[in-house]
């Protein structure tokens, strides 16, 4: 069977979200605990351009936060001349300055159509609710819902304001992703951890090449050869070749899949990895 | 422990479809010290809770005790999380619009106050050109049968304003007076405010006529008391097609201390705020500050959470039963209280008549006996009924009586509990008339070993 | 359970005068699973219950649990008992004239905004000739540094009732600007309300110098916002010489959706009706109502009874410590945290500077990191302090903040907990300082294995 | 050692009561069971003369009453030219009917000032709160507090309006008993049931005269002999001589004094009585 990623993860699909902001969801709900997720979040705010003063005024202040945040947006043209947003924004918070970041990265060149369409539960797949005060006064569903207004106020100020704002229920096709990239695997029945590590990987690395080899057999009665209690799953030869290695040094990539890997790692006994960016293929 | 007469509000589960008329699981044991079965027929005043909801205050306040909302550390989440999904419960319960629509109060008598109170802003201080503000030459349309509770804070408002307050006529047979009240409205009526279920005559009001009566003939907004039917059937606030609902947790198996308004959102958010303080704020300056959307809005300062938390676990118990069949066991068990109380010589039942489906409750009176002389001599029988006006004096002077003696149940009562209590009363009356008719206490014939110190 | 992380909160007496500041005892047994102690230090906000308060809680719904005052059954009276009993231990705790001087709320807010909002009540509805109504040339004066919920009431009141509202500004160290204060006071000041005791600055205010002040220069009545001190130290109103103060329960041990007003009886019973409903009549006619007197007058609808009992049984366990023994401590306490956190590079304590007696909590803003932040990360090493504006936007704008973290204390906390504390503070604000200065989180130099996934 | 009864009760004492309330409260707080205060109650309900219409106005109503309360009072000058008050009233509630009947009793002949001095506390002492809802609305507060108002309302009235009403807070004189009435006895060390049973009888029946023989001695050996553990008293005969026998029947006097003795009745072996009134010595 081929384990289609966007369909086989029902909850998120059924949210909405745009390919980016897909795949953030599904990249912050692999990372194994919240201080690495906190460090995402902070590591992203400060990749967050820089923004002018201007920004910073009442009209573009998010309400209901714990800390000040400002967003607003511009409107461009894409290629095949839809109108889309572009947002810009800061925060004097770190953490609502990294949400603010994801946002902005996951709404960023879509149309205002689109965006509203964005079920907020999405911060519950991401597992970034848990960072956040639930209910009311929720900031992050406070910017969220900020954002969805701004887009359609700056398409139709973009209109001369003539064009009436429909927000219509109709099915999106977002599927816009670069053809070269890995969006499924062939499963193998009976090798769960092998059908779980690639999941993941694909999921989140975006690879434009993915081989997972199982060489447990080669190592049966080994010490530790029972990796995977059932399945006796032990050893693996990775070869992955993603745009997220670009610039990373050797020890960085080995490190960025064994935090991806999160709970399954501890129960691999070996695992040979070739990690390479695109360039270097 | 009162819990130990009720034994179906210290199960944990409702599999088996006889357990709202099993009462004798207790009686299985030989108990060598039994204890009376207190007949507690006073729920109408406030229900006993079920263990579940006692458990689920104690949880949380011992594993998530905090304050909610701004907090930023994990256990201020987790409260968070407890007190909002409780209102998503209630939100679920009534089958609100949506969550914003349920406003947590410290009970309905809040609720009503709240909107009688926001609605009757002086003039100056409402927004300008605020169709739902109270103003003079309006009318408020209450009946004589409401609850003080519903009564009161509509005088209030009526003298801030300089509105009008009228009265639908108390029917002596419990029936809405729908005609008058088609009279009474007019494009002037701002709100009417009814019952749906008389605390007193336990008759059911006919909601949906009332409404299409009220959008027919005025641009009235539409509260319902809703004290006494949200604990006892489903109530859906889309189907009834009203503006407002108030009710309390406590009647409900829930909490003292919590109810809730429910109102459509885009009335709450147009209303003044009603107390200020914390959380209902958006920005403050020293010269004015900025409000909140509901239910924010209205819930200023630290809001009653365990008690949030207890009124969610209270209707998790409630639907566990499921209110369908609730309603439908109560029916039954009202009309048998009704009956077995009409056999009565000398009581006389208040409301509509035997066969006519009402609330599992009778307010009766007694030829020459006291309601407060009667529930005290009852009391000593181990039997809990209510005494007095309820809350409802117009009602009472209407008519015709200065108190009444109420006897109320709820789904953990039995028409075991009915037999008992219509002996117990049987009893009474016949001990008071013994008192009649010059026959003293100090006459040989009655003798009960009674003497008189002075 | 977090009770716990504080074993004073489950012990049931305290006969040993080390009690307060002995914690290890937990730490005797060896623990196989040791559970690290939870560093709550939000107790301003809200403070964590003994074992005995959610124990009567239960006692009562489980034993006693009945609606009070109009029940002639035994079970109503011996709820009503309870509840009035604990009417009484409140009126003892503060030294009332008498037990009607206290009004239970849902709150402290509430116990505010009944104030407020009955003193406003508009001309033509107040009792003719009540000096006590707000009125065009009135003016109230409170403080900049006030909680909102002694701020946004009389903006509504002044609002209302077309009386000035002034401000006392913020000194930055916290000391009460009494010069200020006796320059706006005058023959037209009709109310002023301050702080006991501030939820940021720690600062404890002159409430004798103040009320001094009132009594010479102006008629006005005084309001005092005890929330943050009834808790922590002996509240006299007597010796005070106020005429109302509120106060909540839930920041004293008690449960939430309780708090009290006190006021002087014969102000009470001048003063207009707040809510309207049952138990606050005497009459109800359909053109008017005539209204009961305090506590009465002020308590419509079904109390908050188990509430009210559960205030009481934390009053019984704050007075089995001794509230002259808690402040003692938590004065020491309070000067600790100070004193460790000024040695903390980077930090600024607001309020009053080391060595004056403060409520033991400090609000404190970190150079370079944002409250929020530095709250979320505590919380990741099991220390729950709050950030925000601690519902004093005014105050914070005062002070050139937007937002500071605060760490609050109670008499369960020690020393320990705020070495844990400073430490915890320390290590995050070091690891936000790694993140300044274009050090990159994937500098190979800072490595402790994190990797950006994008 | 001599056992004053009014001030071996201090609980009572400090109430300011007035003769006649003092005696009521004692008489009631010895009614072993609810029940039986509760015909008393009732008794005395029947016994309270009928009041003309004219009483039922409003300004004679009492507030909070669970049933509706009437009373006013007229006054007289009493032989020491003191100026008391005479109430009456009515209530529908029978219960209530006595509890006012008891105010009735207990505060008519009496000057405001004396009437004013009551401490309400005195239900507890007589067990009748039990009875009454406690706290705020208790009617029977109310009863107390609108006779009080009344009486230095008809005083003033009586005076013309002109003299001011001061309630002065100096001690009363209240000690106006007929000299007849047997207020004291001599404990006998040793013998705590005879002590319990005079102390009784002569608190509630005010007797003119009393007599009680231990003759325990004389039944040394006798099955049942050690009636009271400790010492021995289990045989005695009265003689008493009281207002209250008067037109009751031979077993009513019994059972009067039965029902007064309550908790020490069982632990008696023998109780050899003779009872009479004044007028049938």
């Amino acid at each position: 069977t081929t384990t289609r990623l966007a369909s086989s993860s029902i909850s998120i699909e059924s949210l909405n979200l745009t390919p980016e902001l897909a795949m953030m969801t599904d990249a912050f709900a692999s990372i194994p605990d919240e201080k690495t997720r906190h460090k995402q979040l902070l590591y992203m705010a400060s990749k967050l351009p820089d923004v002018d003063d201007s920004v910073r005024v009442p009209e573009n202040k998010v309400p209901g936060c714990l800390s000040t945040v400002h967003v607003d947006c511009t409107v461009e043209e894409n290629d095949d001349g839809r109108k889309v947003v572009q947002y810009f924004g800061d925060s004097d918070g770190l953490l609502t300055k990294g949400l603010l970041a994801l946002l902005i990265r996951g709404l960023s060149g879509c149309t205002p159509e689109e965006i509203n369409a964005i079920d907020p539960q999405f911060v519950k797949a991401a597992k970034i609710s848990q960072t956040l005060t639930p209910g009311r006064n929720n900031g992050f569903l406070n910017m969220l819902a900020v954002m969805k207004k701004k887009a359609f106020e700056a398409v139709e100020r973009e209109n001369g304001g003539d064009v009436a704002v429909a927000v219509s229920g109709e099915e999106q096709s977002t599927e816009n992703e670069t053809a070269e990239v890995v969006t499924s695997f062939e499963e193998i029945e009976g090798k769960p951890m092998y059908n779980a590590i690639m999941f993941t990987l694909i999921t989140v690395l975006k690879p434009t090449s993915i081989t997972l080899v199982d060489n447990s057999s080669q190592h049966a009665g080994h010490a530790g050869s029972k990796g995977w209690a059932e399945s006796g799953e032990s050893h693996f030869a990775l070869e992955v070749v993603a745009e997220a290695f670009e610039g990373l040094s050797l020890v960085k990539r080995h490190q960025l899949i064994y935090m991806l890997l999160g709970e399954t790692m501890p129960k691999i006994h070996a695992l040979e990895i070739k990690a390479k960016s695109p360039s270097e293929v | 422990s009162v819990l130990s007469h009720f034994p179906i509000l210290t199960d944990t589960k409702f599999d088996a479809d006889g357990q709202l008329t099993t009462t004798d699981t207790s009686s299985n044991t030989v108990d060598t010290n039994p204890v009376k079965r207190l007949i507690y027929l006073d729920s109408a005043a406030t229900s006993q809770k079920p263990i579940q909801v006692t458990k689920a205050i104690d949880d949380y306040y011992h594993k998530y005790n905090s304050n909610v909302h701004r907090g930023a550390h994990s256990l201020s989440r987790e409260a968070t999380s407890l007190y909002e999904s409780a209102r998503d419960k209630v939100s679920t319960f009534i089958n609100a619009n949506n969550r914003n629509e349920v406003i947590f109060t410290s009970g309905a008598t809040e609720a009503i106050n709240l909107v009688a109170s926001s609605l009757s802003c002086p003039i100056g201080f409402c927004q300008a050109n605020n169709w739902m503000c109270l103003k003079e030459g309006d009318e408020i349309i209450i009946t004589e049968s409401e609850h003080h509770s519903n009564i009161v804070p509509w005088q209030l408002a009526a003298q801030k304003s300089g509105a009008v307050l009228k009265y639908v006529p108390v029917s002596h047979d419990g029936k809405f007076d729908l005609d008058t009240f088609g009279e009474l409205l007019s494009p002037n009526t701002k709100l009417v405010s009814v019952q749906h279920v008389s605390n007193v005559m336990g008759c059911i009001n006919p909601i949906s006529s009332i409404v299409e009566l009220v959008r027919e003939k005025s641009p009235a907004m539409i509260f319902l008391d809703a004290c006494q039917s949200v604990p006892h059937t489903v109530v859906d606030v889309q189907s009834l097609g009203v503006d407002f609902i108030a009710a309390s947790g406590h009647k409900m198996c829930g909490p003292t201390g919590i109810g809730f308004l429910w109102g459509k959102e885009a009335l709450l958010n147009r209303m003044a705020p009603y107390m200020g303080g914390g959380e209902m704020i958006d920005q403050v300056y020293m010269d004015h500050s900025t409000y909140a959307l509901s239910p924010a809005r209205f819930e200023a300062g630290t809001p009653p959470i365990a008690q949030a938390v207890g009124l969610g676990a209270a209707i998790d118990y409630l639907d566990g039963i499921g209110m369908e069949r609730i309603h439908k066991y109560e029916l039954e068990l009202g009309q048998y209280l009704h009956r077995r109380l009409e056999e009565v010589k000398g009581v006389t039942v208040m409301g509509p008549p035997v066969g006519t489906d009402r609330a599992a409750l009778c307010a009766f009176v007694c030829e020459g006996v006291h309601p407060s002389d009667l529930s005290t001599f009852l009391d000593g029988e181990g039997v809990a009924i209510r005494a007095g006006h309820h809350c409802c004096q117009p009602l009472h002077r209407a008519l015709g009586y200065s108190h009444s003696a109420r006897a109320s149940l709820y789904f953990y009562n039995t028409k075991e509990d009915v037999d008992e209590f219509v002996r117990a009363l049987e009893e009474t009356l016949k001990f008071f008339r013994s008192l009649d008719g010059g026959v003293d206490l100090d006459d040989e014939q009655e003798d009960d070993g009674f003497v008189p110190l002075f």
